[in-house]
């Protein structure tokens, strides 16, 4: 009962200190302590609920007992990372936006082809990757392949549409300045509509880094090498080696939060001018 | 009636026969036992539903059980309708597999998922490394189907004898294109299927009178089903529900898992156990288990059942 | 004057809408010569922007016939002939205000070091010298309409549109950019077409006005302009100056419904 | 109505492309056996056998529509549409745990982005942390939340509920947290100059300049939702619903069981942003913004 | 006159930035009594706005002291006694012409059957009175400005803050407006606080024309108007009219860096 109480004292401290520290100007360092103690806290709540409730480590282990498994499977874990992230997520991610793109630049010339294939592609986007995924790992075997195309599969949909938006987002009146400098299509797509589509385009991808990651670890569910985080999660569930599995967890969480945060940053970098960066 | 919770460690066929017979005829309400059977499925670990508090009683394999009884989850086997291992390795002849010599520089496919460690214990037996060294095998995780030697993406692929072997039949593949290497001929077969549950149930006598007649009844299934395998299909059939499995691969299901419970009258054979223990303790550099099991099964129940 | 450079005859324009039609221009006819400046005044919605449109083949007439230096608008566009600055201005967010002025020049395939002494040339011009390197929006709303002027001065542009380029400004910058103007087009003798609201400012300005009326837009006055070419800003206290002023005034308030 | 002529020019495509496909994944298939059985095949059988195989690599479309007629029209017609054998049935069991999971996730999704645009402290702290839980691969965690769910007696409905609440809440934080924002600096100071309090503010300007924004985002999280209930219904014993028929069609290796499901999902999910839309048009139509 | 409505006394304001802070306001001592008109006149980005909005309690001046009926701007703010018509219309798009009237009223709590009363007698004020179930985005942009007006003139608020409010309208239009604005003003004693970049515009409204400066914002003359109360548009061609005008604008030149 007192690692309960003891853990729900802390959060609200914490809580506390996080109101306090909010009224502050807003600088770099606190962007990050603000949730970094959002974080502790909840590790804090997790560990004295588990102990305090005497959850079963087979079913929930403790913040501890996770942290402890990660510094002794640290060859296994960047292994598993090595194979899901880079080779699975991040070559699909790469493929499935690339493509996403350029479909969308091709597609964008003909409005004909745009009112056709936005509907029947929201439907495809709309199969669900549990059911893709196994397909995708018959059609592609069991390594890395399958897995980036599964990850193919799911963030070409969304960058599609979004570029699509973006592409159409420069203002009827910037296109006239295009027109009346009599400027080619080229010279009007890359001087005028990419730039103004770089908003929805990042938007996109963006979307894409959550889902390539979930897509590159779900796939492994179906069929996998005997590596990869995926592989690692399923079969460490059925050993009941729960601290592995949340091991792996963390490093899925942090692995994706770090992408995310990183085509962010190129965001903050390429769209500097919109007035959503420059706000706040 | 007492209520029981009965966790299976897959979907819902003829593999669970007995269960299902003495729930549709009554087995169970003569024990005065409302029965409640829970499918598993490719995301169930049984032992972590049965820690959960979600089951009473679960179905699993001996290595997987043991291995849990090693992370600390006291479980405990009370019976073993299931007498023989119908687990396999099944390759396609054209591969040039003709025995296990044969093996090392192979792709063999071999379900995870705690699944895994009588497969690991065989490779240990005979010397072949699995991880990927020199003059081993490349070991692909199997999904649940068996694509894989279908599509040609592994040499070997694992089955049971009941399922997934008549599974590659129904592909089109002939028998004799198929070269198959049962555990049990290979003298590494392990226990399948066994009922398990908390030791602390053990202490409680009205819970062991519970699991008495519980196991009473379901034996009564079991033996019920190895005599009438059609109809015990058709139980199985009803019982369903999602409505995807075939008639006929019901039955030859049944007729084939027949053959695995026919020598068991649902008391666990103490050598069966110390065979099992031997080949997962033998696992070379990574064996399944460590520690010679202590207390890891019972013959409480089964005795108080059958006599 | 003999050849016009921009001939409409019974222009006619009519927008169709998801409610109706829309008829934004109704038997306009009008000759531009070179060198003329050309000022076109009237209320809100009679159409002067999309009489500017139709001159640069961005709208096309429905009727009648509308040729600029004796071809189609459109291929009068392929030549380059335009500088246009919008009512808004309209620069790019993610360039600055040089490489928002260099744009033009870029596309145009003028050569790299004459880009950069045509941008340093209209920033003069425009009174934004130092600002070059900023970004639009760290600007005044002034002085991006500056920016969007200089840009369409930048390069050499047969004849200037220009749609209410200083409705922004206060009067003592908008004095300032109108003496500049007339400079520039005394200067280069370019033809120049100006829509404004302000009747001063017309008067000053103009060779020529063309004082418009709503629904359906259509010309009510063409008033040719007696001033001298030399126009010092005190001209407009003469009786000449406030004479036209007032022929004006009265086409204008004909048109709308007070009084 | 114009996008009829294009949406069908796109499909006719996309189905003569797939027959395309099925013949070449297929072939290798069809040409093994027969050089099992030692016979030779024109190109005529080769063509016609792979478009009708039982566990064909890819099947064609007239078989996953036959299968998907089978399970549903056929049997809606024989008064079995609630049969477990029809997708009918297994179709309405998803679409209950989407609804509800629907539900639960875009309410908590509206809230927090209500709680991050007025409470600073929120908005610095919970964000981040939003994000990292979209990262976790929640295929892995939904058969832990399962037991976890089940060992205090809940089960049924409402453990998929929860998962596909947690898939679908996040697409509305966010998009609400922008549509809560878009009032620009100007509407709010006209509200301060009215002396408007909180609420009214809230109501009056951020509620309704944030609609657009809202159902964007429903959109996706409906369909966000469908495929949380579908996850949700794996670990469940794979039971009821068109999950576990995906899922037993998957492990029987009836690919033309598990196309037809995949199918029936995204009708499903298609019917259902459709819906969504519709209520936006009406919403946004009756509001003045649809244009 | 006695007890000053609005008195600022060497009120200071710093806005800080990201590169650097700017000064938008420096020692500006201004009073204003009960029921005077007084107009803001001065260069782009003089700080006119910056101090309607510290009066309106906007913005908080960082030194000196700003009092308004006796009371902070804040309290008085609460007291509902602003009505701020800003720059642009800003009328809330999911609203109809006459709904986006009625909401200030919606949120002060006046009685529904008032409500109706006073949308519509302010709708005619501004010659919408049939548009009132339009949605901004199918009026014209002068249009919507004069809702806008409408929506601030709706209540009772006692101090009128008007930002360039006839900036987007045409000269005609802009005239007819300034009547009317002078006839209410008149007939309801308010206290008008109003901006605006045209010289005869400010002159012919205002009791009280102050002129601003730049960099920093500070005022540059106030100018005590002698013309009477009553004004019909021709008054701006007589000397008193005109003797103040070129005061103004000497005022203004005097922020200009031009000749
Ligand atoms: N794309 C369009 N579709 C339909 N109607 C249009 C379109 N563009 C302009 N109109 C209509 O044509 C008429 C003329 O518009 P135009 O923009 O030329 O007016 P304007 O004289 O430039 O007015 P302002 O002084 O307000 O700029 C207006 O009634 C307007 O509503
Ligand atoms: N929020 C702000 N942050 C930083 N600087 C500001 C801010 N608001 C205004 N300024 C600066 O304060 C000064 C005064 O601005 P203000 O908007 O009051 O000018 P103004 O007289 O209203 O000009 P205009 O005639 O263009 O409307 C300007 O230099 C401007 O750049
Ligand atoms: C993911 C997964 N793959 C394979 C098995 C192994 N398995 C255990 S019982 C059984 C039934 C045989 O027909 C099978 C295949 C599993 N449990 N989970
Ligand atoms: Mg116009
Ligand atoms: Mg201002």
């Amino acid at each position: 009962m007192s690692w309960v109480l003891g853990a729900l004292g802390f959060w609200a401290a914490a809580w506390a200190l996080n109101v306090r520290l909010a009224r502050l100007r807003n600088t770099r360092t606190l962007g990050l302590l603000m949730p970094a103690l959002f974080g502790l806290t909840l590790l804090v709540v997790w560990e004295g609920l588990v102990r305090g409730l005497n959850v079963p480590g087979v079913i929930l282990p403790p913040p501890s007992a996770i942290g402890a498994r990660i510094a002794t499977s640290l060859p296994v874990l960047w292994a598993d990372f090595v194979q899901t992230f880079v080779k699975g997520a991040l070559s699909g991610y790469v493929l499935g936006c690339g493509a996403g793109v350029l479909s969308a630049i091709a597609i964008d010339r003909s409005p004909f082809l745009q009112r056709g294939l936005l509907p029947v592609g929201n439907f495809i986007a709309a199969l669900p990757i549990v059911g893709t995924a196994p397909i995708l790992v018959m059609w592609f075997g069991f390594d890395w392949q399958s897995k980036a195309a599964v990850v193919v599969a799911m963030v070409f949909f969304p960058v599609l549409v979004n570029t699509l938006q973006g592409l159409s987002a420069a203002d009827a009146m910037q296109r006239d300045l295009m027109k009346t400098y009599s400027a080619s299509y080229l010279q009007t797509l890359t001087k005028l509509r990419l730039p103004a589509a770089m908003p929805f385009i990042f938007n996109g991808l963006k979307i894409a880094t959550t889902l390539a990651l979930i897509g590159a670890i779900v796939a492994e569910f179906f069929g996998s090498p005997i590596r990869g985080m995926g592989f690692r999660i399923s079969t460490e569930v059925g050993r009941l080696a729960l601290d592995m599995v949340w091991a792996e967890i963390a490093v899925a969480a942090l692995a994706g939060s770090a992408f995310y945060g990183a085509v962010a940053a190129c965001e903050r970098a390429v769209t500097f001018w919109h007035p959503s960066q420059r706000g706040l | 009636a007492d209520e029981v919770t009965l966790q299976l460690k897959w979907v819902t066929q003829a593999q669970f026969a007995g269960y299902y017979v003495a729930l549709d005829k009554g087995f169970y309400d003569e024990e005065d036992l409302d029965v409640t059977i829970k499918p598993g499925g490719p995301d169930i670990a049984p032992s972590q539903v049965i820690a959960g508090g979600g089951a009473d009683v679960m179905i699993d394999w001996m290595p997987s059980a043991l291995a849990a009884r090693e992370k600390g989850l006291p479980i405990v086997n009370i019976a073993q309708p299931y007498k023989s291992s119908g687990m396999m390795l099944t390759c396609l002849k054209e591969t040039g597999v003709e025995s296990p010599e044969d093996f090392p520089g192979r792709t063999l496919g071999v379900w995870f998922f705690g699944n895994e460690y009588p497969f690991l214990s065989w490779m240990a037996h005979l010397g072949i490394p699995t991880d990927g060294s020199e003059g081993g095998v490349t070991v692909l995780k199997q999904g649940f189907n068996v694509d894989p030697l279908l599509q040609k993406q592994a040499d070997c692929i694992s089955t049971m004898t009941y399922n997934e072997y008549w599974q590659v039949i129904d592909a089109g593949i002939a028998p004799e294109e198929l070269i198959t290497f049962k555990y049990e001929d290979q003298g590494v077969a392990t226990l399948e299927d066994g009922l398990y549950v908390l030791e602390e149930k053990l202490d409680d006598p009205a819970e062991v009178d519970k699991l008495v007649r519980f196991v009473r009844a379901s034996m009564k299934g079991w033996k019920w089903a190895e005599a009438n395998p059609e109809e015990a299909a058709m139980i199985v059939l009803d019982h369903d529900e999602t409505g995807a499995q075939t008639e006929k691969h019901q039955i030859r299901m049944m007729g084939e898992v027949a053959k695995l419970t026919a020598g068991s009258n649902g008391a666990l054979d103490p050598e069966d156990y110390r065979r099992t223990v031997d080949t997962l303790l033998a696992g070379g550099s990574d064996p399944v288990i460590t520690r010679e099991p202590e207390g890891a099964w019972t013959h409480v129940v089964t005795d108080a059942a059958l006599h | 004057m003999k050849t016009p450079v921009i001939k409409a005859e019974n222009v006619d324009l009519v927008f169709q809408t998801g409610d109706g039609s829309v008829q934004a221009l109704s038997d306009v006819s009008l000759d531009v010569g070179r060198g003329e400046f050309v000022s076109f005044i009237g209320p809100s919605g009679c159409g002067k922007t999309t009489f500017l449109r139709c001159v640069a083949a961005l709208e096309h007439p429905t009727g009648g016939s509308l040729s600029v230096n004796g071809m189609s608008p459109d291929n009068a566009r392929k030549e380059r002939s335009y500088g246009y600055v919008f009512q808004a201005a309209g620069l790019y967010p993610w360039r600055t205000i040089a490489r928002n002025i260099r744009l033009p020049l870029e596309i145009m395939g003028y050569p790299k070091a004459e880009q950069a002494a045509r941008v340093q040339k209209v920033l003069e011009l425009v009174d934004l010298a130092g600002f070059g390197n900023k970004f639009p929006w760290q600007l005044s709303g002034g002085m991006q309409q500056r920016a969007s002027i200089a840009r369409a001065l930048a390069f050499d542009a047969d004849i200037l549109l220009m749609d209410e380029p200083f409705g922004a400004l206060d009067e003592i910058v908008r004095d300032h950019l109108n003496e500049q103007l007339l400079a520039l087009w005394a200067r280069t003798g370019k033809t120049c077409l100006f829509v404004t609201h302000s009747i001063p400012e017309a008067v000053y300005l103009s060779t020529k006005i063309v004082v418009m009326s709503p629904r359906p837009g259509r010309i009510a006055d063409v008033i040719d302009s007696p001033l001298p070419k030399e126009r010092p800003l005190d001209i407009r206290d003469t009786p000449e100056f406030l004479e036209i002023a007032h022929r004006v005034r009265e086409g204008l308030r004909a048109g709308h419904a007070y009084d | 109505m114009r996008s009829v002529l294009p949406i069908l020019t796109v499909v006719l495509a996309i189905l003569a492309l797939w027959y395309g496909a099925a013949v070449a994944l297929n072939a290798r298939w069809t040409l093994d056996q027969a050089a099992r059985a030692g016979q030779e095949l024109t190109l005529g059988q080769i063509v016609s056998d792979t478009l009708q195989q039982e566990r064909p690599k890819l099947p064609a479309p007239h078989q996953v529509g036959a299968e998907l007629w089978k399970t549903t029209g056929a049997m809606a017609l024989e008064g079995r549409a609630f049969s477990k054998r029809s997708l009918i049935y297994h179709g309405w069991v998803t679409l209950s745990a989407t609804l509800l999971g629907f539900a639960i996730g875009a309410g908590a999704g509206i809230l927090l982005a209500v709680g991050i645009v007025h409470n600073r402290a929120m908005d610095r702290s919970v964000m981040p942390w939003a994000i990292a839980s979209q990262t976790i691969p929640i295929l892995a965690i939904a058969p832990m939340i399962i037991v976890v769910l089940n060992s205090i007696g809940i089960t049924g409905l409402v453990p998929k509920a929860i998962i596909s609440a947690y898939l679908s809440f996040f697409p509305v934080a966010v998009g609400m947290v922008k549509g809560l924002r878009s009032p620009d600096a100007m509407d709010l100071d006209l509200m301060k100059t009215w002396g408007a309090r909180a609420g009214q503010v809230f109501w009056k300007l951020r509620w309704p300049s944030s609609m657009p924004y809202l159902f964007t985002s429903l959109k996706v999280a409906m369909a966000a939702s469908l495929v949380g209930a579908i996850v949700g219904e794996l670990p469940t014993g794979a039971i009821r619903g068109l999950g576990a028929r995906l899922l037993a069609g998957s492990y029987y290796g009836q690919t033309v069981q598990i196309w037809s499901a995949l199918f029936g999902a995204a009708i499903l999910a298609a019917l259902l942003v459709g819906l969504v839309g519709l209520a936006q048009r009406i919403t946004l139509k009756r509001m003045g913004m649809a244009r």
